[in-house]
Protein backbone atom coordinates (compact mmCIF):
# COMPACT_ATOMS: atom_id res chain seq x y z
CA UNK A 1 0.00 0.00 0.00
CA UNK A 2 1.72 3.29 -1.09
CA UNK A 3 1.63 6.38 1.23
CA UNK A 4 -0.46 8.91 0.13
CA UNK A 5 0.32 12.67 0.63
CA UNK A 6 -1.32 16.14 0.47
CA UNK A 7 -0.05 19.44 0.38
CA UNK A 8 -2.34 22.31 0.61
CA UNK A 9 -2.57 25.92 0.35
CA UNK A 10 0.76 28.39 0.00
CA UNK A 11 2.52 25.08 0.36
CA UNK A 12 0.89 23.32 -2.49
CA UNK A 13 1.51 26.21 -4.33
CA UNK A 14 5.20 25.99 -3.71
CA UNK A 15 5.85 22.35 -3.67
CA UNK A 16 3.75 22.30 -7.28
CA UNK A 17 1.39 19.45 -6.43
CA UNK A 18 -1.16 18.94 -4.66
CA UNK A 19 -1.30 15.13 -4.31
CA UNK A 20 1.72 12.32 -4.07
CA UNK A 21 1.75 8.58 -3.87
CA UNK A 22 4.99 6.88 -2.70
CA UNK A 23 5.48 3.65 -3.15
CA UNK A 24 6.94 1.35 0.12
CA UNK A 25 6.76 -1.52 2.06
CA UNK A 26 8.67 -0.55 5.63
CA UNK A 27 7.14 2.49 7.75
CA UNK A 28 8.86 5.89 6.48
CA UNK A 29 9.72 8.98 9.01
CA UNK A 30 7.98 12.05 8.25
CA UNK A 31 11.81 13.48 7.36
CA UNK A 32 11.60 10.91 4.81
CA UNK A 33 8.36 11.32 3.67
CA UNK A 34 8.81 14.62 3.27
CA UNK A 35 11.82 14.72 1.40
CA UNK A 36 10.33 11.89 -1.35
CA UNK A 37 7.00 13.70 -1.46
CA UNK A 38 8.38 17.55 -2.02
CA UNK A 39 12.10 17.16 -3.09
CA UNK A 40 13.09 19.72 -0.71
CA UNK A 41 15.89 18.53 1.84
CA UNK A 42 14.56 20.23 4.97
CA UNK A 43 11.24 20.33 6.65
CA UNK A 44 10.23 24.19 7.25
CA UNK A 45 9.61 24.66 11.12
CA UNK A 46 6.32 26.00 10.13
CA UNK A 47 4.76 23.40 8.20
CA UNK A 48 1.92 21.63 10.42
CA UNK A 49 1.98 17.95 10.10
CA UNK A 50 -0.84 15.34 10.09
CA UNK A 51 -1.53 11.30 9.46
CA UNK A 52 -4.46 10.17 8.85
CA UNK A 53 -6.28 13.45 9.53
CA UNK A 54 -5.34 13.79 12.92
CA UNK A 55 -2.19 16.26 13.91
CA UNK A 56 1.27 14.96 14.39
CA UNK A 57 4.39 16.20 15.36
CA UNK A 58 7.64 15.90 13.08
CA UNK A 59 9.03 12.75 15.29
CA UNK A 60 6.40 10.12 14.19
CA UNK A 61 6.49 7.01 11.92
CA UNK A 62 4.64 6.58 8.84
CA UNK A 63 2.97 3.56 7.85
CA UNK A 64 2.07 2.07 4.50
CA UNK A 65 -1.00 2.71 3.45
CA UNK A 66 -1.49 5.97 5.88
CA UNK A 67 -3.05 9.40 4.83
CA UNK A 68 0.35 12.06 5.61
CA UNK A 69 -0.34 15.92 4.45
CA UNK A 70 1.38 18.92 4.74
CA UNK A 71 0.61 22.28 5.33
CA UNK A 72 1.22 26.23 6.66
CA UNK A 73 -0.08 27.21 9.58
CA UNK A 74 -4.10 27.30 9.16
CA UNK A 75 -5.97 30.99 8.63
CA UNK A 76 -9.56 30.07 9.01
CA UNK A 77 -12.72 31.63 11.41
CA UNK B 1 -26.62 17.69 20.63
CA UNK B 2 -23.73 18.43 18.91
CA UNK B 3 -23.34 19.55 15.11
CA UNK B 4 -20.38 21.02 12.60
CA UNK B 5 -21.16 21.92 9.35
CA UNK B 6 -18.93 23.23 6.40
CA UNK B 7 -20.36 24.74 3.58
CA UNK B 8 -19.61 25.89 0.14
CA UNK B 9 -23.23 28.02 0.44
CA UNK B 10 -23.54 31.46 1.45
CA UNK B 11 -25.69 31.41 5.45
CA UNK B 12 -27.61 33.40 7.13
CA UNK B 13 -26.69 32.99 11.00
CA UNK B 14 -29.60 34.36 12.75
CA UNK B 15 -32.04 32.36 10.28
CA UNK B 16 -29.71 29.43 10.59
CA UNK B 17 -29.50 29.33 14.84
CA UNK B 18 -33.69 29.91 14.43
CA UNK B 19 -34.19 26.76 11.99
CA UNK B 20 -31.22 24.51 13.61
CA UNK B 21 -32.95 25.37 17.20
CA UNK B 22 -36.34 24.75 15.98
CA UNK B 23 -35.39 21.57 14.53
CA UNK B 24 -32.50 19.74 16.33
CA UNK B 25 -32.71 21.49 20.05
CA UNK B 26 -35.73 19.99 22.63
CA UNK B 27 -36.90 22.72 24.62
CA UNK B 28 -35.31 21.42 27.55
CA UNK B 29 -31.79 21.98 25.84
CA UNK B 30 -32.87 25.76 25.17
CA UNK B 31 -32.83 27.42 28.87
CA UNK B 32 -30.11 28.76 30.87
CA UNK B 33 -27.24 31.13 28.67
CA UNK B 34 -26.15 30.33 24.72
CA UNK B 35 -23.90 32.37 23.33
CA UNK B 36 -22.69 33.26 20.00
CA UNK B 37 -19.68 34.42 17.90
CA UNK B 38 -20.35 35.68 14.04
CA UNK B 39 -17.06 36.21 12.17
CA UNK B 40 -17.92 38.07 8.77
CA UNK B 41 -15.35 38.85 6.03
CA UNK B 42 -14.34 41.76 6.31
CA UNK B 43 -13.21 44.31 3.43
CA UNK B 44 -9.75 45.56 4.61
CA UNK B 45 -6.87 43.47 6.05
CA UNK B 46 -3.52 44.14 7.32
CA UNK B 47 -4.19 47.80 5.64
CA UNK B 48 -5.12 46.35 2.03
CA UNK B 49 -8.46 46.47 0.21
CA UNK B 50 -9.67 43.35 -0.31
CA UNK B 51 -12.78 42.67 -2.76
CA UNK B 52 -12.77 38.19 -2.37
CA UNK B 53 -11.45 35.90 -0.65
CA UNK B 54 -11.13 31.52 -1.28
CA UNK B 55 -10.81 29.57 1.49
CA UNK B 56 -9.42 26.36 1.26
CA UNK B 57 -9.98 23.06 3.07
CA UNK B 58 -8.73 19.44 3.98
CA UNK B 59 -11.67 17.86 3.35
CA UNK B 60 -12.19 14.87 5.96
CA UNK B 61 -9.65 16.18 8.28
CA UNK B 62 -11.28 20.14 8.81
CA UNK B 63 -14.82 18.43 9.56
CA UNK B 64 -13.25 15.78 11.92
CA UNK B 65 -11.31 18.39 13.79
CA UNK B 66 -14.31 20.46 14.27
CA UNK B 67 -16.11 17.72 15.64
CA UNK B 68 -13.11 16.99 18.14
CA UNK B 69 -12.96 20.16 19.09
CA UNK B 70 -17.21 20.63 19.89
CA UNK B 71 -16.73 17.46 21.76
CA UNK B 72 -13.83 18.05 23.76
CA UNK B 73 -15.41 21.55 24.65
CA UNK B 74 -19.05 20.01 25.26
CA UNK B 75 -17.68 17.35 27.66
CA UNK B 76 -15.24 19.65 29.53
CA UNK B 77 -18.51 22.44 30.33
CA UNK B 78 -20.96 20.40 30.53
CA UNK B 79 -22.58 21.83 27.39
CA UNK B 80 -26.25 21.16 26.44
CA UNK B 81 -25.62 21.66 22.56
CA UNK B 82 -22.86 23.47 20.43
CA UNK B 83 -23.01 24.19 16.93
CA UNK B 84 -20.33 25.31 14.12
CA UNK B 85 -20.89 26.29 10.74
CA UNK B 86 -17.87 27.27 8.52
CA UNK B 87 -17.73 28.51 4.66
CA UNK B 88 -14.99 27.14 2.28
CA UNK B 89 -14.61 28.59 -1.35
CA UNK B 90 -15.51 32.00 -2.90
CA UNK B 91 -16.25 34.52 -0.15
CA UNK B 92 -17.01 38.15 -0.65
CA UNK B 93 -16.73 41.07 1.71
CA UNK B 94 -19.68 41.50 4.22
CA UNK B 95 -20.77 37.44 4.24
CA UNK B 96 -20.48 35.79 7.14
CA UNK B 97 -17.39 33.17 7.63
CA UNK B 98 -18.31 31.41 10.81
CA UNK B 99 -20.84 30.42 13.67
CA UNK B 100 -19.76 29.35 16.64
CA UNK B 101 -23.10 29.07 19.26
CA UNK B 102 -22.76 27.04 22.54
CA UNK B 103 -25.79 26.02 24.54
CA UNK B 104 -25.38 26.07 28.78
CA UNK B 105 -26.62 25.78 31.98
CA UNK B 106 -24.60 28.84 33.13
CA UNK B 107 -23.52 32.11 31.37
CA UNK B 108 -19.91 31.46 32.40
CA UNK B 109 -19.25 28.58 30.96
CA UNK B 110 -21.76 29.40 27.82
CA UNK B 111 -18.96 32.55 27.41
CA UNK B 112 -15.84 30.93 27.80
CA UNK B 113 -16.88 27.53 25.81
CA UNK B 114 -18.07 29.79 22.99
CA UNK B 115 -14.95 32.17 22.92
CA UNK B 116 -12.40 28.47 23.31
CA UNK B 117 -13.99 27.37 20.50
CA UNK B 118 -13.43 30.05 18.16
CA UNK B 119 -9.62 30.33 19.49
CA UNK B 120 -9.13 26.50 18.90
CA UNK B 121 -11.21 26.51 15.87
CA UNK B 122 -8.60 29.36 14.18
CA UNK B 123 -5.68 28.14 15.69
CA UNK B 124 -6.04 23.87 14.93
CA UNK B 125 -8.83 23.71 11.72
CA UNK B 126 -7.50 23.10 8.72
CA UNK B 127 -8.56 26.10 6.65
CA UNK B 128 -7.01 28.78 4.41
CA UNK B 129 -7.33 32.12 3.64
CA UNK B 130 -6.63 33.30 -0.17
CA UNK B 131 -7.39 37.11 -0.44
CA UNK B 132 -7.80 38.93 -3.31
CA UNK B 133 -6.69 42.99 -3.24
CA UNK B 134 -8.55 45.25 -5.09
CA UNK B 135 -5.35 46.10 -6.96
CA UNK B 136 -5.86 42.80 -8.56
CA UNK B 137 -3.12 40.91 -5.89
CA UNK B 138 -3.88 37.67 -4.83
CA UNK B 139 -1.84 36.24 -1.55
CA UNK B 140 -2.13 34.09 1.14
CA UNK B 141 -2.85 34.93 4.39
CA UNK B 142 -0.12 33.44 6.36
CA UNK B 143 -1.11 33.91 10.07
CA UNK B 144 -4.32 34.69 11.76
CA UNK B 145 -5.14 38.10 13.63
CA UNK B 146 -4.50 37.92 17.48
CA UNK B 147 -7.24 37.97 19.49
CA UNK C 1 -25.77 52.44 16.33
CA UNK C 2 -26.95 51.87 19.84
CA UNK C 3 -30.31 50.47 20.75
CA UNK C 4 -32.12 49.42 24.39
CA UNK C 5 -35.41 47.53 24.30
CA UNK C 6 -36.93 46.74 27.58
CA UNK C 7 -40.27 45.37 26.84
CA UNK C 8 -43.41 42.85 28.05
CA UNK C 9 -43.59 40.91 24.93
CA UNK C 10 -42.09 37.77 24.40
CA UNK C 11 -39.81 37.94 21.79
CA UNK C 12 -37.49 35.54 19.77
CA UNK C 13 -33.79 36.27 20.02
CA UNK C 14 -32.38 35.22 16.34
CA UNK C 15 -35.47 36.77 14.62
CA UNK C 16 -34.76 40.25 16.41
CA UNK C 17 -31.56 40.05 15.40
CA UNK C 18 -32.51 39.27 11.99
CA UNK C 19 -34.88 42.06 11.54
CA UNK C 20 -32.89 44.72 13.79
CA UNK C 21 -29.65 44.12 11.45
CA UNK C 22 -31.26 44.56 8.49
CA UNK C 23 -32.94 47.57 9.33
CA UNK C 24 -30.48 49.22 11.15
CA UNK C 25 -27.04 48.26 10.65
CA UNK C 26 -25.44 49.46 7.53
CA UNK C 27 -23.46 46.68 5.69
CA UNK C 28 -20.25 48.34 6.53
CA UNK C 29 -21.08 48.18 10.23
CA UNK C 30 -21.72 44.30 10.26
CA UNK C 31 -18.06 43.26 9.65
CA UNK C 32 -15.68 41.69 11.63
CA UNK C 33 -16.91 40.18 14.91
CA UNK C 34 -20.50 39.74 16.31
CA UNK C 35 -20.77 38.43 20.01
CA UNK C 36 -24.24 37.52 21.38
CA UNK C 37 -25.48 36.22 24.66
CA UNK C 38 -28.99 34.88 25.47
CA UNK C 39 -30.12 34.58 28.78
CA UNK C 40 -33.53 32.18 28.62
CA UNK C 41 -35.75 31.54 31.73
CA UNK C 42 -34.67 27.73 33.28
CA UNK C 43 -37.24 26.10 35.06
CA UNK C 44 -34.71 25.26 38.32
CA UNK C 45 -33.19 27.56 40.70
CA UNK C 46 -31.43 27.14 44.14
CA UNK C 47 -32.93 23.21 43.21
CA UNK C 48 -36.25 24.14 43.03
CA UNK C 49 -38.53 23.72 40.07
CA UNK C 50 -39.87 26.79 39.03
CA UNK C 51 -43.20 27.56 37.06
CA UNK C 52 -43.43 31.12 36.46
CA UNK C 53 -41.51 34.12 36.83
CA UNK C 54 -42.21 38.15 37.16
CA UNK C 55 -40.01 40.68 36.27
CA UNK C 56 -40.18 44.01 38.09
CA UNK C 57 -37.81 46.78 36.69
CA UNK C 58 -38.00 50.86 37.23
CA UNK C 59 -39.61 52.36 34.34
CA UNK C 60 -37.32 55.28 33.53
CA UNK C 61 -33.85 54.29 35.39
CA UNK C 62 -33.90 50.45 33.91
CA UNK C 63 -33.51 52.26 30.66
CA UNK C 64 -30.98 54.98 31.18
CA UNK C 65 -28.91 52.74 33.30
CA UNK C 66 -28.65 50.25 30.10
CA UNK C 67 -28.27 52.67 27.96
CA UNK C 68 -25.50 53.80 30.07
CA UNK C 69 -23.51 50.73 29.79
CA UNK C 70 -23.96 50.34 26.50
CA UNK C 71 -22.70 53.60 26.16
CA UNK C 72 -19.38 52.86 28.37
CA UNK C 73 -18.84 49.69 26.54
CA UNK C 74 -19.07 50.83 23.28
CA UNK C 75 -16.77 53.73 23.92
CA UNK C 76 -14.46 51.31 25.74
CA UNK C 77 -14.25 48.47 23.10
CA UNK C 78 -15.12 50.69 19.99
CA UNK C 79 -17.79 48.92 19.45
CA UNK C 80 -19.63 49.53 15.69
CA UNK C 81 -23.22 48.33 17.66
CA UNK C 82 -24.43 47.24 20.39
CA UNK C 83 -28.20 46.15 21.38
CA UNK C 84 -29.35 45.16 24.50
CA UNK C 85 -33.51 43.40 24.70
CA UNK C 86 -34.81 42.64 28.24
CA UNK C 87 -38.10 41.52 28.95
CA UNK C 88 -40.27 42.62 32.02
CA UNK C 89 -44.00 41.28 33.50
CA UNK C 90 -44.70 37.73 33.76
CA UNK C 91 -42.20 35.08 31.91
CA UNK C 92 -42.31 31.91 31.69
CA UNK C 93 -39.67 29.16 31.53
CA UNK C 94 -37.78 28.26 28.13
CA UNK C 95 -38.65 32.00 27.39
CA UNK C 96 -35.99 34.25 26.45
CA UNK C 97 -35.57 36.67 29.04
CA UNK C 98 -32.01 38.97 27.67
CA UNK C 99 -30.30 39.51 24.45
CA UNK C 100 -26.78 41.31 24.74
CA UNK C 101 -25.34 41.52 20.96
CA UNK C 102 -22.40 43.33 20.19
CA UNK C 103 -20.32 44.10 16.57
CA UNK C 104 -16.73 45.17 16.05
CA UNK C 105 -14.02 45.19 13.91
CA UNK C 106 -11.89 42.06 16.62
CA UNK C 107 -13.03 38.98 17.96
CA UNK C 108 -11.71 39.96 21.36
CA UNK C 109 -13.36 42.86 21.73
CA UNK C 110 -16.25 41.53 20.44
CA UNK C 111 -16.32 38.56 23.14
CA UNK C 112 -14.83 41.21 26.23
CA UNK C 113 -17.49 43.67 25.21
CA UNK C 114 -20.43 41.30 25.25
CA UNK C 115 -19.70 39.28 28.59
CA UNK C 116 -18.88 42.97 30.29
CA UNK C 117 -22.10 43.89 29.20
CA UNK C 118 -23.71 40.93 30.44
CA UNK C 119 -22.14 41.58 34.03
CA UNK C 120 -22.55 44.74 34.62
CA UNK C 121 -26.16 44.38 33.48
CA UNK C 122 -26.51 41.37 35.69
CA UNK C 123 -25.23 44.12 38.36
CA UNK C 124 -26.50 47.27 38.13
CA UNK C 125 -29.59 47.17 35.64
CA UNK C 126 -32.73 47.72 38.20
CA UNK C 127 -34.68 44.26 37.58
CA UNK C 128 -35.73 42.19 40.26
CA UNK C 129 -37.14 38.76 40.07
CA UNK C 130 -39.85 36.81 41.33
CA UNK C 131 -40.13 33.47 41.43
CA UNK C 132 -43.25 30.79 41.29
CA UNK C 133 -42.52 27.30 42.47
CA UNK C 134 -44.06 24.34 41.46
CA UNK C 135 -45.44 24.07 45.34
CA UNK C 136 -47.08 27.44 44.69
CA UNK C 137 -44.34 29.20 46.87
CA UNK C 138 -43.18 32.99 45.57
CA UNK C 139 -40.01 34.09 46.74
CA UNK C 140 -38.00 37.09 45.41
CA UNK C 141 -34.82 36.18 44.25
CA UNK C 142 -32.10 37.53 46.68
CA UNK C 143 -29.32 37.42 44.89
CA UNK C 144 -27.69 37.02 41.06
CA UNK C 145 -25.75 33.50 39.87
CA UNK C 146 -22.14 33.90 39.63
CA UNK C 147 -20.96 34.12 36.65
CA UNK D 1 -41.40 70.56 45.85
CA UNK D 2 -41.72 67.54 47.77
CA UNK D 3 -38.90 64.84 47.08
CA UNK D 4 -40.50 61.62 45.48
CA UNK D 5 -39.36 58.67 47.18
CA UNK D 6 -39.79 55.19 45.43
CA UNK D 7 -39.34 51.56 46.62
CA UNK D 8 -38.86 48.34 44.78
CA UNK D 9 -39.34 44.54 44.94
CA UNK D 10 -39.14 42.91 48.23
CA UNK D 11 -38.37 46.09 49.76
CA UNK D 12 -41.21 48.18 48.75
CA UNK D 13 -43.60 44.75 50.01
CA UNK D 14 -41.46 44.83 53.45
CA UNK D 15 -41.99 48.64 53.61
CA UNK D 16 -45.30 48.25 52.60
CA UNK D 17 -45.54 51.31 49.87
CA UNK D 18 -44.25 51.74 46.44
CA UNK D 19 -44.32 55.64 46.41
CA UNK D 20 -44.06 58.52 49.33
CA UNK D 21 -43.81 62.86 48.85
CA UNK D 22 -42.05 64.39 51.08
CA UNK D 23 -42.56 67.27 51.92
CA UNK D 24 -39.47 69.60 52.35
CA UNK D 25 -37.62 73.28 51.94
CA UNK D 26 -34.58 72.34 52.17
CA UNK D 27 -31.92 69.85 51.40
CA UNK D 28 -32.50 66.27 53.34
CA UNK D 29 -29.48 63.39 53.61
CA UNK D 30 -30.27 59.65 52.52
CA UNK D 31 -30.78 58.48 55.85
CA UNK D 32 -33.23 61.53 56.85
CA UNK D 33 -35.35 60.45 54.01
CA UNK D 34 -34.85 56.83 54.75
CA UNK D 35 -36.25 57.71 57.80
CA UNK D 36 -38.92 59.70 57.42
CA UNK D 37 -39.94 57.65 54.14
CA UNK D 38 -39.84 53.93 55.74
CA UNK D 39 -40.48 55.13 59.07
CA UNK D 40 -37.56 52.79 59.93
CA UNK D 41 -34.34 54.06 61.92
CA UNK D 42 -31.64 52.04 60.34
CA UNK D 43 -30.93 51.94 56.53
CA UNK D 44 -29.91 48.49 55.68
CA UNK D 45 -26.18 48.26 54.20
CA UNK D 46 -27.31 46.13 51.19
CA UNK D 47 -29.97 48.43 50.09
CA UNK D 48 -29.57 50.46 46.97
CA UNK D 49 -30.27 53.81 46.37
CA UNK D 50 -30.46 56.37 43.18
CA UNK D 51 -31.32 59.88 43.07
CA UNK D 52 -33.12 61.25 39.81
CA UNK D 53 -32.76 57.35 38.40
CA UNK D 54 -28.68 57.76 38.76
CA UNK D 55 -26.70 55.92 41.62
CA UNK D 56 -25.86 57.06 44.60
CA UNK D 57 -23.85 56.34 48.34
CA UNK D 58 -25.85 56.48 51.36
CA UNK D 59 -23.92 60.35 52.13
CA UNK D 60 -25.54 62.08 48.88
CA UNK D 61 -27.37 64.83 49.82
CA UNK D 62 -31.32 65.21 48.35
CA UNK D 63 -32.63 68.45 46.99
CA UNK D 64 -36.52 68.98 46.91
CA UNK D 65 -37.96 67.64 43.79
CA UNK D 66 -35.65 65.08 43.54
CA UNK D 67 -36.90 61.36 42.96
CA UNK D 68 -35.14 58.73 45.26
CA UNK D 69 -35.32 55.06 45.22
CA UNK D 70 -34.67 52.21 47.79
CA UNK D 71 -34.40 49.15 46.43
CA UNK D 72 -32.68 45.28 47.29
CA UNK D 73 -29.54 43.93 45.41
CA UNK D 74 -30.69 43.58 41.06
CA UNK D 75 -31.35 40.36 39.84
CA UNK D 76 -32.25 40.80 36.48
CA UNK D 77 -30.15 39.35 33.45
Amino acid sequence: MPIKVLFFASLRERIGQSQRLLETDTPLTLQEVWQRSSGETHLPDNVLMSVNQTYVDANSLVQPGDEVAFFPPVTGG
Amino acid sequence: MQHVDVREMPFEPWQYLADWQAQQLPENARSGATAVFVGTMRDFNEGDDVTGMYLEHYPGMTERQLATLVAEASQRWSLDAALVVHRVGEILPTQPIVLVAVWSAHRAAAFEACRHLMETLKHTAPFWKRETLSNGTVRWVDRNTLG
